[in-house]
């Protein structure tokens, strides 16, 4: 079972550079969608499959892959700016970002003391890069889409650490989590809405109007 | 202990019905002054029961606020301070009464009453506080009310700005005291007063707690050059107020220097060598930037900072007399510095409320529009006259005798061992000296140039007395000059308790009795010149010459038509010394000649603003405000880099906080 | 004695129900008149919670899911009067709006809705034991605030309303991710739902990892600070706090910031316990409640916008009791104290800002002058609101700064103390330069005044005259209820 | 207290008009001419409290209470100074700072009366008068304060009692600093040259003169003879240094001291013949250099202390 643990993880990781080398926000999108399926599916290879993990990774399969994805292509179809991702930082760039990024949760990980009950040793380093790689991608891009992605990358990390590491966690608040943040991925939908109505344009870098 | 709390009840209650009361300014204009007068009066008696009587009482109530205790205490320094509190306070409104009246209706009369009343209910709190969030409360208290008695006239421009320079300055001199009373009240945990006397086991705390109280206390004292809103407030305040404030207020400063001081234990020697430095210069340069303004109310507030610098040098040879034991230095030098707290509130109210008076009368403050006024106002001129002549310090007054006091204890030094102590009184000695020429001059001008000659505007011209409510209490204060003048030797008996308080455990001796009979002697001289005068007067008058009186226009070296323009105005009079002291007051001058063969016009003006407020605490303010603004690029708006604060500081604090382990 | 314990499901069920409601309303008057009758009422209950906890101990309902004790019910208490306050002032505010037909029934509907969920959410972060659904709260009220910001869609609303969602949205999940590690550390001796009970991991037997639970609270910190307006993080609050709407400002500066600041303050006592009282995590919030205060002070002066300024001196404010809790002992009392003083002063402030600004039709300070004659009302509340602001006698606000340097001295923490003065200093020194023009100086073209009823004084001199109050003398019980909150943190009288 | 503490005092009141006198006479011998009469005082006096007085309308009270309130100074003043052994009949520790404080009410009352016609002349002799004295104060009461310590005593006849001649062996490099800066004071006090000319009335460098310029009849009267007693009170300090006499029988203490007046009286006016007045505004770097003088004697002393 490990090995399936490790080979949803090695996925994890492959979608995030993936992502960080894309330059198209619509397959950026569905990148987004099938490391969102491979956070759900870690749930069910991870260990012994109860209703409550089985619910949850459904739940977290269908709103990470199709529901997700949904709401963003819609709010970028409706959108008439380009659909090109637009970077500060470049893609071979933030590849290389990527990389170090990496190298620096497994030195981090080897940093902190272990944890007893981990299902795999890659789990605490993989949702380390996801959340640095996602706090990097919010950073380093300039569409608000993009940055709702980023966003989510770091949110896969923070489940998949959740999952890998506390597995107890009791399913009332995993559920709540999941709620969250669905309606915040919703809530960001229809603002990247109303800010392409208002400004017509989507580009977070251009929202300057308030400073001082 | 009920005269006060009756005092306090009072003040407060007709200061809240000024408030309710503010759509009837007729009203309001009966409750605030008469609240104010019924206030002091139960205040007065418990002061001079106390002084006299030395009827010594505190009170403790339970108050629930952290580290606060409802503590007040009559003690001889309280009741000493509460003496010209409320007298003065009590005046002020008598005469603020009638000042006020033309602003009936266009003015929020009923808050600046209620301020009035405040101001001075806090003022008594804060000389009778015994523990330290009391104290800063009421203190704050003072402060805030005064700000708005400042802020009476705030549609103008220089108003505002004093108001603001004022709570500024008084808002910073505050946290100084705030750090005191937590340095005091730290080894035993307790704001109380009773408490604070343990720092003085550990005399590096004790000399940190007195700086600390010189800077907060000083602030509010205008010890040059803490002393940038004084100059800026006490004109913009009406006339009334500015006497409450330069006559008693700033002297809750020294009250507050003088309370720290009984608990900081034996004063080392460089604490007196500090305050007679700050007197000194306090002091000199007080009265040179006095001579330098032609603004009536500018020119007494500088008065003010002089009057704050000869305290101070009194009070700090009295340290040097108890640093270097001499008992009696020590007691006169405390009593001279003493005493001028009084004298000082006394003739700076009583000028502050003739500046208001012509002021009310002329519409302007500008000494080189005014002129001539002793004919038309000659009770307002009679009695700023006495105020001058007691503010420079000249015998038979009451200025005359404090500044004795402290020369009498500065030449005793003289005696002493030491060529530093030596140093220290001959710089009080020969700045007292210079303080003396240079107020005389200060006040001949100001004089002069008001009431003296011809009126120099038509305003001046068709000046009016002031009314009864006005001019009554200069002359009571006028009065009160001359009594403690020729009283001195019985005065110096008042100052006993308060003096012996303050000397601690050190035994004065019978120093009043040494200071007797000089002073006696001063006094006997003091009548003999009033009877001497008299005489002389009278053989003047007897002389048959008298009956061959003319008059003639002033003889003026053959002039036929000599004009008013033509009188020498202050800025003149005063200008053969602002030039030769023209190196520290950086005076601006202004001059435009006469051009051409047939000249229209010339005009010469000066203006000497404050040489710490420009050169001191402007470029601060300024360097501040520009190392601030290079903080403001970091809100630019682009919202991933505020994204990325959040990633660096959470790196930040990863590395800083785990990187050690 | 009865379990009084039903009434804390129904503290965040009721405003549910009332957010659903809502929706129904019939007119915008009534949305905002029935949804202030409705808080007044909540704020009953929950003052009858509130009570009972300080008079017979923490109250516990359902499984121990649901916990109010001394520190939740004291922050319990300022959110119900804040809330109280504001609606009500909503009433006034949109008024006019109302009048001219820009304050649809729709647009009220959905206010009034988000306005109960964020009161509802709140009531969660407050009143739950689990630190993960405390988290659901707090992310909660991000998401149903949000659109409470851009009620009125201007390009500048929705920009602030981007940014609000985003870094808070980044922060809190930073957060909890640090719950996480809280829990994964915990898991080692506690199990299923208890690893995250905050009840149970205050039990002395339950051993935590200290390595993890710095790493946990540092990842808290920020977390929750983003929300609470901690420098650097603070970026998003003065454009939120400039662009919503004044009794959402108010709500926002008054409530929202003391939320996630609560959030924090919970973890304190297991970090403390974790790191064997080392003092080790106080360390971290004396560093960032002194950037607060530092960079509030900073943008204070040159600020031009009156809600922005007011914004700032949230962050400093927010800074002082990040600082106050940091220096521990008397200084937790005055951070404490604080809170419930900043709430109220800045809840009404907001208020009286957004009524001048009404009044001039605009919020630039250079063009509001005279405000004191052109409207005594609220042109004195604000006045009187930025005084107590700064810190001036004998507002409350004093009392819990003066306390503040105290703890500071006693700590022998004379740096901090140094720089807290200077900070206060400047923030004195920028707020009055603003404030006297607009108090007095005479305005060009005297704008006219709105109508004022004679009960909306209440609304202004209600709050500061309890300031006031607050800084000459704190009620016994009031005391008391801070020292048993004080006493939750750890910090025994 | 005997009748030689009081006969100083007193005859410095019916002598102190000869002063001038001499000092004219003086000049008078250095030019070359044969001069005024000694006793010209007494007779101006005379004639001008028989003469009527003419008063501007624009004065007030304020004008003529200046002469007899002046006057009443110097009297009171002149009982403050001692004369060898014999303390002055008002004699008291601090009476040094009486007298300058006297003085200082006298000009108070001067400067009042100038400013009081509203002529731009009186003003401007009003102005320089309060310079320079402003300056004059600290360098008189530096020099008292340099003797006192010398002395230890702080009142005039303690001071003035006290210089001894083991004084003038021991420290009398000080004593003659601090009795040229007393010299500079009285010249200056006394509006002679090198400070301001007592003859030039119409000319606007004078100080002292010009102030009283309105004045006439009676008040005039007045205020010569205080001028006079000035001179007698100022002059009766340096007097007192020079002249050791202590231990010496009563009349030849008081002969001695009155003939050291008449003395000063010639030095003033060979003075006031070998030098030219200075320039006004080099006047008050004289002043401070008097200031300086006492300094330096002071320091001088404190050396010698040690």
């Amino acid at each position: 079972m490990n090995a399936w643990t490790d080979i949803m993880l090695v996925v994890l990781i492959l979608t995030t550079f993936w992502l960080l080398g894309s330059s198209r926000l619509a397959s950026c999108i569905r990148i987004c969608a099938i490391q969102g399926v491979a956070t759900g599916l870690l749930g069910v290879v991870g260990g012994g499959i109860t209703i409550r993990v089985a619910a949850i990774s459904l739940a977290v399969i269908v709103l990470k892959g199709l529901a997700f994805p949904w709401l963003l292509s819609r709010a970028l179809r409706e959108s008439n700016t380009s659909h090109e991702v637009q970077p500060f930082v470049g893609y071979v760039a933030s590849l290389l970002v990527g990389v170090v990024i990496l190298g620096l949760s497994f030195w981090a990980d080897s940093c902190l003391p272990s944890l007893s009950h981990v299902a795999s040793r890659l789990v605490v380093p993989v949702a380390f890069a996801l959340l640095i790689a996602g706090l990097f991608l919010i950073v380093a891009r300039k569409t608000a889409v993009n940055q709702v992605l980023g966003y989510l990358v770091m949110e896969n990390g923070i489940y998949t650490f959740g999952f890998g590491v506390v597995r107890e966690i009791p399913a009332l608040v995993e559920l709540g989590v999941l709620m969250d943040v669905f309606v915040a991925v919703f809530v960001m939908g229809i603002a990247i809405y109303r800010i392409n109505r208002t400004f017509d344009h989507i580009d977070s870098d251009q929202l300057t109007l308030l400073k001082g | 202990m009920t005269p006060i709390l009756t005092a306090l009840a009072i003040w407060l209650a007709t200061g809240v019905l000024c408030l309710a009361f503010a759509k009837r300014p007729r009203l309001v204009q009966v409750i605030g002054p008469a609240g104010a007068v019924l206030g002091s009066l139960p205040a007065l008696f418990a002061a001079s029961r106390a002084l006299l009587c030395g009827s010594v009482w505190t009170l403790h109530l339970p108050w629930p606020l952290p580290g606060a205790n409802f503590v007040i205490g009559m003690d001889a320094i309280s009741a000493f301070f509460t003496l010209p509190i409320v007298l003065i306070c009590a005046l002020a409104a008598i005469y603020g009464r009638e000042y006020l009246r033309p602003y009936e209706g266009r003015k929020a009369l009923g808050t600046s009453w209620c301020m009035f009343n405040l101001l001075a209910a806090s003022m008594l709190l804060v000389v009778l506080a015994r523990n330290g969030v009391l104290f800063l409360l009421a203190w704050e208290a003072m402060s805030l009310s005064s700000f708005f008695l400042v802020m009476f006239e705030g549609e103008k421009t220089e108003v505002r700005r004093a108001g603001w320079t004022y709570l500024v300055a008084t808002h910073i001199g505050t946290a100084f005291l705030l750090v005191m009373f937590v340095l005091l009240g730290q080894p035993t945990g307790s704001l109380d007063f009773d408490g604070f006397g343990r720092i003085a086991g550990t005399p590096a705390l004790a000399s940190l707690a007195f700086v600390l109280a010189v800077v907060g206390f000083g602030t509010k004292a205008g010890f040059m050059p803490l002393h940038v809103w004084l100059p800026e407030a006490h004109p913009a305040a009406p006339s009334h107020v500015s006497a409450v404030m330069s006559g008693v207020m700033i002297k809750t400063g020294i009250y507050g220097l003088l309370r720290t001081l009984l608990w900081l234990g034996p004063p080392p020697l460089w604490w007196g060598y500090l305050l007679v430095a700050i007197g000194v210069v306090s002091g000199v340069l007080g009265v040179l930037f006095a001579l330098a303004q032609h603004d009536l109310k500018r020119l007494l507030a500088y008065h003010s900072v002089e009057n704050i610098g000869i305290i101070v040098l009194g009070l700090g040879i009295g340290l040097i007399g108890l640093g270097s034991h001499h008992p009696l230095v020590a007691a006169l030098g405390f009593a001279g510095g003493l005493l001028h707290v009084v004298n000082h509130a006394i003739f700076k109210s009583l000028l502050f409320m003739g500046a208001g008076s012509v002021l009310h009368a002329t519409g302007s403050r500008e000494l080189d529009q005014l002129g001539g006024l002793l004919k038309s106002m000659p009770s307002t001129g009679a009695t700023f006259l006495a105020g001058a002549a007691a503010i420079s310090g000249l015998p038979p007054l009451n200025g005359f005798v404090s500044e004795f006091l402290i020369y009498f204890a500065a030449f005793g030094l003289l005696g002493a061992s030491g060529i530093p102590v030596v140093l220290a009184a001959l710089a009080a000695i020969v700045s007292l000296a210079l303080i003396g020429g240079l107020a005389a001059a200060c006040f001949t001008k100001a004089f002069g140039t008001i009431f003296l000659g011809e009126a120099r505007s038509s305003q001046a011209e068709h000046a009016h007395e002031a009314g009864p409510c006005m001019r009554a209490p200069p002359i009571l204060l006028a009065a009160l000059c001359l009594t403690i003048g020729v009283t001195a030797p019985f005065v110096i008996g008042v100052l006993k308790p308060v003096v012996n308080q303050l000397a601690g455990t050190t035994d004065l001796g019978d120093w009043t009795g040494a200071a007797a009979l000089p002073l006696a002697v001063v006094a006997c001289v003091g009548v003999g010149l009033l009877a001497l005068f008299c005489i002389l007067a009278a053989v003047r008058a007897m002389l048959p010459a008298r009956r061959m009186t003319n008059e003639a226009v002033t003889w003026d070296c053959g002039y036929i038509a000599p004009t008013p323009r033509m009188q020498y105005t202050a800025s003149s009079f005063a200008d053969p010394l602002t030039r030769f002291f023209g190196a520290v007051l950086g005076t601006h001058r202004k001059f435009s000649g006469p051009r051409g063969f047939f000249p229209d016009s010339a005009s010469y003006s000066t203006e000497t603003p404050d040489m710490s407020r420009e050169r001191l605490y402007k470029p601060v303010f300024i360097a501040v405000e520009r190392a601030m603004s290079k903080f403001r690029w970091i809100q630019h708006g682009r919202l991933n880099l505020y994204i990325l604060y959040i990633v660096l500081t959470l790196l930040a604090l990863l590395t800083w906080k785990l990187g050690k382990s | 004695m009865i379990s009084a314990g039903w009434i804390l499901p129904a503290l965040v069920a009721a405003p549910a129900i009332l957010a659903g409601l809502s929706l129904l309303a019939r007119s915008p008057r009534a949305a905002l008149r029935v949804g202030a009758a409705a808080t007044a009422a909540l704020a009953l209950a929950a003052g009858c919670a509130v009570a009972q906890v300080f008079l017979h101990g923490p109250l516990q309902c359902a499984g121990g899911w649901f916990y109010l004790d001394a520190l939740s019910a004291y922050h319990l208490a300022i959110l119900m009067l804040v809330f109280v306050l504001c609606s009500c002032f909503a009433i006034v505010y949109f008024r006019e709006e109302i009048a001219a037909g820009h304050f649809t029934r729709k647009l009220a509907r959905r206010y009034q809705s988000l306005w109960f969920g964020s009161l509802a959410a709140m009531n969660l972060v407050l009143v739950s034991n689990n630190l993960g659904v405390m988290w659901v709260g707090v992310e909660a009220t991000t998401l149903l605030s949000a659109f409470l910001i851009c009620i009125h869609a201007s390009p500048q609303a929705l920009e602030a309303m981007w940014k609000y969602l985003l870094m808070c949205s980044v922060g809190v999940a930073l957060a909890f991710a640090g719950i996480l590690l809280l829990a994964a550390t915990a898991s080692t001796s506690l199990s299923g739902h208890d690893a995250l009970l905050w009840t149970r991991l205050m039990n002395p037997a339950v051993t935590l990892n200290p390595m993890l639970v710095k790493v946990a609270f540092i990842f808290l910190v920020v977390g929750f600070g983003t929300k609470a307006g901690l420098a650097p993080m603070h970026s998003w609050l003065p454009d939120a706090h400039s662009q919503s709407p004044s009794p959402v400002s108010a709500m926002f500066s008054g409530i929202l910031l003391t939320t996630a600041m609560y959030g924090i303050l919970r973890y304190i006592p297991l970090v403390e316990r974790a790191t064997g009282n080392t003092g080790w995590g106080r360390e971290v919030l004396v560093a960032l409640g002194l950037l607060s205060v530092l960079v509030g002070a900073a943008f204070v002066i040159g600020q031009q916008d009156v809600k922005r300024l007011l914004a700032y001196s949230s962050v400093e404010n927010m800074g002082i009791i990040t600082l106050g809790i940091g220096l521990g002992g008397v200084g937790v009392y005055a951070a404490l104290l604080h809170t419930l003083n900043n709430s109220l002063c800045k809840s009404v402030s907001f208020c009286c800002a957004g009524r001048i600004g009404q009044i001039y039709g605009s919020l630039d300070m250079r063009r509001i002058k005279g405000m004191l004659k052109v409207s005594p009302l609220w042109g004195g509340g604000l006045l009187a609101g930025l005084m107590a602001l700064i810190g001036v006698a004998p507002f409350a606000l004093f009392i819990s700064e003066f306390l503040t340097v105290r703890a500071a001295w006693n700590q022998a923490a004379y740096w901090p103390m140094g720089l807290l003065l200077f900070g206060l200093g400047l923030v004195f020194i920028g707020v009055l330069r603003k404030a006297i023009p607009m108090a007095w100086e005479p305005p060009e073209s005297a704008p006219k005044p709105l109508r004022t009823y004679r009960a909306e004084a209440l609304l202004v001199w209600t709050p500061l005259a309890l300031l006031l109050l607050l800084g000459l003398w704190i009620p016994r019980p009031l005391g008391a209820m801070i020292a048993q909150a004080a006493a939750v943190l750890g910090v025994t009288p | 207290m005997s009748i030689w503490n009081f006969s100083y005092a007193v005859l410095g009141l019916l002598l102190a008009p000869l002063l001038p006198g001499i000092t004219n006479r003086t000049k008078a011998v250095f030019a070359g001419r044969h001069g005024q009469p000694l006793l010209q005082t007494y007779y101006d006096l005379a004639k001008l409290l028989r003469k009527g007085a003419v008063y501007s309308r624009t004065t007030s009270w304020v004008f003529r209470l200046a002469p007899p309130g002046g006057l009443a100074c110097l009297v009171v003043a002149l009982f403050l100074v001692p004369a060898g052994d014999f303390a002055a009949p008002l004699a008291f520790p601090g009476d040094l700072i009486l007298l300058a404080y006297l003085l200082g009410l006298m000009r108070f009352m001067t400067v009042c009366a100038a400013l009081d016609t509203g002529s731009s002349f009186e003003g401007m002799g009003a102005s320089r008068e309060v310079q320079f004295s402003a300056l004059t104060e600290p360098a008189l009461i530096l020099g008292l304060a340099a003797l006192a310590y010398a002395t230890g005593s702080f009142s005039l006849s303690g001071i003035f009692g006290g210089v001894t001649r083991p004084d003038w062996l021991q420290v009398g490099p000080a004593l003659v600093l601090v009795a040229a800066a007393l010299l500079i004071v009285f010249l200056a006090e006394n509006s002679r040259i090198p400070v301001d000319d007592p003859n030039t009335h119409l000319e606007l460098t004078m100080i002292h003169e010009v102030m009283i310029l309105d004045y006439s009849g009676p008040d005039l009267a007045f205020i010569l003879y205080g001028a006079s007693l000035k001179l007698w009170l100022l002059g009766a300090l340096l007097v007192n240094i020079f002249l050791p006499l202590t231990g010496r029988s009563g009349p030849l203490q008081i002969a001695c001291l009155v003939a050291g007046m008449f003395v000063v009286a010639v030095v003033t006016g060979v003075i006031e013949s070998v030098m030219a007045r200075l320039s006004l505004l080099k006047v008050p770097q004289l002043l401070v250099g008097a200031a300086a003088l006492s300094v330096l004697g002071f320091v001088l002393m404190l050396r010698y202390a040690l």
